[in-house]
């Protein structure tokens, strides 16, 4: 123990002498290394972004040169008009950005990193070296799928759901070197997940401060330690199948291959038994910094702490047995359509619960909409949205019209958009400070937000309607269908309002860039919150504490009879309060 | 807690905060490791076991293409570099390092024999026909495809699956190997394990049981059914 | 670091895995039964094996309780997995 | 335009619609009560200065409360559901008496496969039409879809039909259209960069049009 306390106090008291190159870039410091995250996958936000601002271009204004389409080469967008093939690539390259690179590392990445150790009271992450890994292996991923944006025949093209055999064999699918890079950085990006996960379990389970029992965790790192038992868990049946994926493409075997003998069913199985645990892992660590907020926003305990707690274990354990919702009209055993349509209706009941339990707290408590409160409160509406919109496509007879429609496109889009994003747009505000020590500007974040908040219901509202009448998902050119020309005027309104909704974003990274030099400086607790990592200065310096603070309760003591401000930080002591017993851990 | 000071930057609270798992760290972030290998190897395990009962033909019997008695005697040398690697965490649970080393020696020749057989097995495997993609042509198993020895439809099937879990498992046990050798030399060797802290050989050898009994599943599953 | 428990006879476990084994073979090639018997008790004794690994080696009969569920979790997962992607046969 | 689901042409109108209606009440009246519960709390609970909110920890009873609603709804729409889902894709629930039509899908094309005048598909007097499927109205029609290439699938809106067409599976499905007329069948999995244009005309008929249609385009095969 010498040498660790001899640096461990090194973070208030003395100066850092490592090297640059140590503290800025190959940082073994948790929070350095949520940072790396945060900046890394804003620009693959940005990335996705762009994508989707193409293929709006091409369903409002089908045939027309978009702007600046010039810069793209022959092969994809002659003279500015997007081809086909180009289309399929930005259906495919959109997803996967925004899942893997950017909704997921920004949740997990940023957050898991940034928060879990300041949250429970410890100095670092229990492995700080497979975190930095962590980071790196992602980042390999990231450039690797960047990278196949320019090779010659194009970017993966199969959707982002990769479905076989379009995926395996060069033939069907006309794409080659960008098939293969897909698989590749996916594999990168599951490794990544892994030794993120298996850190933040073993933190978050060993280093937790003294007194900091499990019911006294804040629900953020309850959902973040739920979120990486999921990835822990999940993410390696993603590698299974993108490395299976890669062997079909390159030395020829044949599991996804029906014309040699493999099943087509077999890769949706794969899939999706990873990605419908993947679609709780993009939303339980959003709605764990929500409840933080909303209780701070509120000023008041959140509603039913320990059924919010169990919500997120029940979310999660039922996240396993409800993949088959995906394949409901895939040729699927029928009978287990049925299963897994019952396992699908019941997960609606601890969402409902989650969300009953955040009114419940806003209910009677004095709300402060400072900008994370807002976006906040805007994921509670959003997600209730998206949440509803599932229950139809549980329903496997409604499922048979609105499966693979713009209705998929519109519950997903509510579901990650304004459930994750909105989360998150309000924990980096939120959190800022002890990132960065200054504040991000407040009247922009309110511009920011409500213009976000109506561009967003305009784009992907609207959605809902096409996709009930039938409009199919990942169509190059929906008016080659009859019934679908009268809605033509529907997509150009829905490209517009994305427009709108990606120019609103630029409101939002130049509010973060500008906030980084000229941003208020942060005091140690802007919010007046209760977490530990409010006891640290802005910015949180090196090391986190020099002794790490005692926890006296739990995380959401707002309004407290007990004290005359309206919270009362876990760790501040009162007169009243027992030192926790000092377990000595066995073994050492 | 003395395993802990490894790095300068790993700094421990003082105290835990209630008794986690009452398990030091790396022996808890192994276990955690695992755990997603399960699920790793679930997938290829499971993509054979799904493959294979929805194969529409039958499936090559078992000891035509893979030679069984070879791979058995693999299977025992596993089995034994197991047994030598616990020794070997009981060598120094007793405080007794030269025997911890000597025990940990032989698990690496152990696994080292181990990988080399299967580079051996797998030469053999291709000159005789059998590859990824099934059964080349023109070699000795494509006559025996051809005379009905073999059947032809899940040969393909036969050889991506084989190859990939087999694969799979034989990366592992190098990368077991090549972890053993940098802790024998690193750790073992300066003397730097004791009664006190063997944190590196009880976690390392966590791992090496685990692709044990990976190979125990995949041994009874792809060579004897 | 200390072990409160006491030690299994390594060897024993080892002589075991290598009867087993021995078992197993027989089994596969020299016994005339039929052959999803064969499958069942194949099957039953590589779970044996991989048990006694477990239990013993990686010392999981002397673990406390939440660290045997740490290793057990993912068993079930993988068994849902193989079982619904084997159904779609039976349909 | 259609400000609603498609046209309803065919008997699984009836329960998905009604189904999809009931879903839209039990959702619309959560939905109303959760945003104009939040729109209330953050109009009547915002800020004041000199108030302290109320400090509790939450309320067992109405936990209870919001847990058992959505529970017993839930399971009570899995019921249904799942009734009529037996009814549309159960193993056993296409017509004995249906009237089968062979439809292979490829890269990016549907070819349709007419059993002829036997009514029975595999016979000699089979023959094959591109990207036109005619069926006659009022007759249970099963499709049995085979793949050449990659996964497509089946599905035209007004019949609320779709099922995935998977290489290497012999898919089974079944409608029975209500309402002669010309419909489209579109591809709606990602099949390859024709899959926008992967589209067929689907034309009801009555069964005498049909059997005219057929004795017609039979010869113009056979050609």
């Amino acid at each position: 123990m010498t040498s660790v306390a001899a640096t461990a106090h090194g973070a208030q008291a003395h100066h850092d002498d490592r090297s640059f190159v140590r503290k800025y870039i190959f940082s073994t410091d948790h929070k350095i290394i949520g940072i790396q995250f945060l900046f890394v996958s804003l620009f693959f936000l940005l990335v996705g972004g762009l994508l989707a601002m193409q293929m709006r271009w091409q369903l409002g204004f089908p045939g027309k040169p978009m702007p600046g389409g010039g810069v793209l080469p022959e092969t994809m967008a002659p003279g500015g008009v997007i081809l086909p093939e180009y289309y399929i690539q930005l259906v495919t390259m959109h997803g996967t950005f925004m899942v893997f690179f950017a909704i997921m590392p920004l949740l997990v990445g940023v957050f898991a990193n940034f928060l879990i150790p300041l949250k429970i009271g410890t100095h670092d992450m229990a492995f700080p070296r497979i975190n930095m890994w962590s980071f790196w292996t992602f980042l390999i991923g990231g450039v690797v799928m960047l990278s196949s944006l320019f090779v010659p025949d194009g970017a993966a093209r199969a959707g982002w759901t990769m479905y076989a055999p379009l995926s395996a064999r060069h033939d069907y699918s006309g794409a080659s070197i960008g098939q293969e890079l897909w698989s590749v950085s996916i594999i990168f990006v599951g490794l990544s997940s892994i030794l993120g996960s298996l850190n933040y379990i073993t933190t978050i389970i060993n280093n937790r401060a003294p007194g900091m029992t499990w019911f006294r965790l804040p629900l953020s790192v309850w959902s973040l330690f739920i979120t990486a038992i999921l990835g822990l868990l999940a993410l390696p049946v993603l590698s299974g199948a993108a490395i299976m994926l890669l062997f079909d493409q390159i030395i020829g075997t044949h599991f996804f291959d029906p014309a040699a003998g493999g099943q087509a069913l077999l890769w949706q199985h794969l899939f999706w038994f990873f990605g419908h645990p993947e679609v709780y892992i993009l939303i339980l660590p959003a709605m764990g910094m929500v409840s933080d907020i909303i209780a701070n926003g509120s000023r008041k305990p959140i509603f039913g702490y320990h059924s919010m707690v169990f919500a997120i274990v029940a979310i999660a354990f039922l996240g396993w047995i409800v993949w088959g919702h995906h394949m409901f009209v895939s040729g699927m055993n029928p009978t287990l359509g049925s299963s897994f349509m019952v396992s699908t209706l019941v997960i609606a009941v601890p969402s409902a619960v989650k969300t009953f339990n955040w009114m419940g707290t806003m209910w009677r408590g004095n709300l402060r909409f400072h900008v994370p409160m807002l976006h906040a409160v805007a994921f509670v509406a959003m997600f209730v949205i998206g949440g509803l919109s599932g229950i139809f496509m549980a329903a496997t007879p409604v499922d048979m019209q609105i499966h693979d429609t713009y209705f998929i496109v519109a519950h997903l889009h509510y579901v990650l958009f304004g459930g994750s994003l909105f989360a998150l747009f309000g924990a980096i505000t939120y959190w800022y400070p002890k990132m960065f020590g200054r504040l991000m500007s407040e009247p922009w974040g309110k511009v920011h937000f409500w213009l976000t908040f109506i561009f967003y219901n305009c784009t992907f509202f609207p959605m809902h309607i096409t996709g009930m009448a039938g409009e199919m998902r990942r169509l190059y050119d929906p008016n080659q269908y009859t019934f679908l020309q009268p809605w033509q005027p529907m997509r150009v309104f829905i490209s517009i309002s994305a427009f709108l909704l990606f120019a609103t974003q630029l409101i939002f990274f130049v509010n973060f860039w500008w906030s980084l030099w000229k941003g208020q400086k942060a005091p140690q607790n802007p919010w007046e919150d209760n977490g530990l990592e409010w006891s640290l200065p802005s910015p949180a310096p090196h090391g986190n504490w020099e002794k790490v603070p005692t926890v006296y309760r739990g995380p959401y003591e707002f309004s407290s009879p007990q004290v005359a401000e309206d919270y009362l930080p876990q760790y501040k002591k009162l007169p009243t309060d027992r030192e926790p017993a000092r377990v000595p851990l066995a073994g050492h | 807690m003395t395993h802990a000071a490894a790095t300068v930057d790993q700094m421990q609270p003082p105290y835990p905060a209630e008794r986690g798992l009452d398990v030091y760290n790396k022996k808890l972030g192994m276990w955690v490791f695992l755990a997603s290998e399960v699920m790793f190897f679930a997938a290829l395990i499971g993509t054979y076991v799904i493959l294979r009962f929805g194969a529409t033909g039958e499936w090559a019997r078992p000891g035509i293409v893979l030679n069984i008695k070879i791979t058995a005697f693999n299977t025992f040398l596993l089995i034994c570099s197991s047994v030598s690697m616990v020794k070997a965490y009981a060598a120094i649970q007793d405080g007794d390092p030269k025997k911890m080393r000597f025990w940990l020696l032989m698990t690496i020749l152990g696994g080292a024999t181990f990988v080399g057989i299967q580079i051996y097995e797998y030469v053999h495997l291709v000159e005789h026909g059998f590859v990824p993609s099934g059964v080349r042509e023109g070699s000795e198993l494509a006559a025996l495809v051809a005379n009905g020895t073999l059947p032809a439809a899940t040969m393909g099937l036969y050889g991506s699956t084989f190859f990939t879990m087999t694969g799979f498992h034989g990366f592992h046990v190098t990368c077991g190997v090549i972890s053993m050798a940098y802790l024998y030399f690193t750790k073992a060797l300066p003397g730097k394990y004791s009664k006190q802290d063997y944190g590196g050989i009880e976690t390392v050898g966590l791992y090496w049981h685990f692709v044990d009994l990976v190979w125990i599943i995949l041994f009874t599953i792809v060579y004897l059914i | 670091m200390e072990t409160a428990h006491k030690r299994p006879n390594y060897i024993l476990i080892w002589v075991y895995l290598a009867v087993l084994t021995a078992a197993e073979l027989a089994l596969a090639f020299e016994l005339p039964i039929s052959r999803n018997l064969k499958l069942v008790l194949l099957l039953f004794l590589a779970v044996w094996k991989a048990a006694l690994v477990g239990l013993f080696f990686m010392h999981l009969k002397f673990e406390r309780w939440n660290l045997r569920i740490m290793a057990i979790i993912p068993l079930p997962l993988a068994v849902i997995f193989i079982l619904a992607g084997m159904s779609d046969h039976i349909w | 335009m259609h400000w609603w689901l498609p046209l309803k042409a065919s008997t699984f109108t009836g329960p998905i619609d009604g189904l999809f209606l009931a879903i839209l009440i039990i959702t619309g009246i959560a939905f109303v009560l959760v945003e104009v519960g939040l729109i209330w709390f953050v109009v009547k609970y915002r800020q004041r200065p000199g108030r302290k909110a109320f400090y509790t920890h939450g309320n067992t009873r109405a936990e209870v409360i919001w847990t058992t609603i959505p529970a017993v709804t839930m399971v009570a729409l899995g019921l249904v559901s799942n009734h009529y889902w037996v009814q549309i894709k159960g193993r056993n629930s296409i017509p004995p008496n249906a009237y089968p039509i062979g439809i292979h899908a490829k890269q990016f094309e549907w070819q349709i496969t007419y059993p002829g005048a036997d009514g029975k598909l595999g016979t000699g007097d089979d023959f094959t039409v591109r990207n036109q499927l005619h069926v006659p109205v009022g007759r249970p029609i099963m499709v049995q879809l085979s793949s050449e290439d990659v996964i497509h699938s089946f599905y035209v809106p007004q019949f609320r039909v779709r099922q995935d067409v998977v290489p290497g599976m012999d898919i089974k499905a079944w409608f029975q259209a209500t309402v002669p007329g010309t419909y489209e069948l579109g591809c709606s999995q990602l099949c390859g960069l024709g899959h926008y244009r992967m589209r067929a005309q689907v034309f009801v008929q009555t069964q005498d049009d049909y059997d005219a249609w057929m004795k017609q385009a039979a010869q113009e095969a056979s050609q």
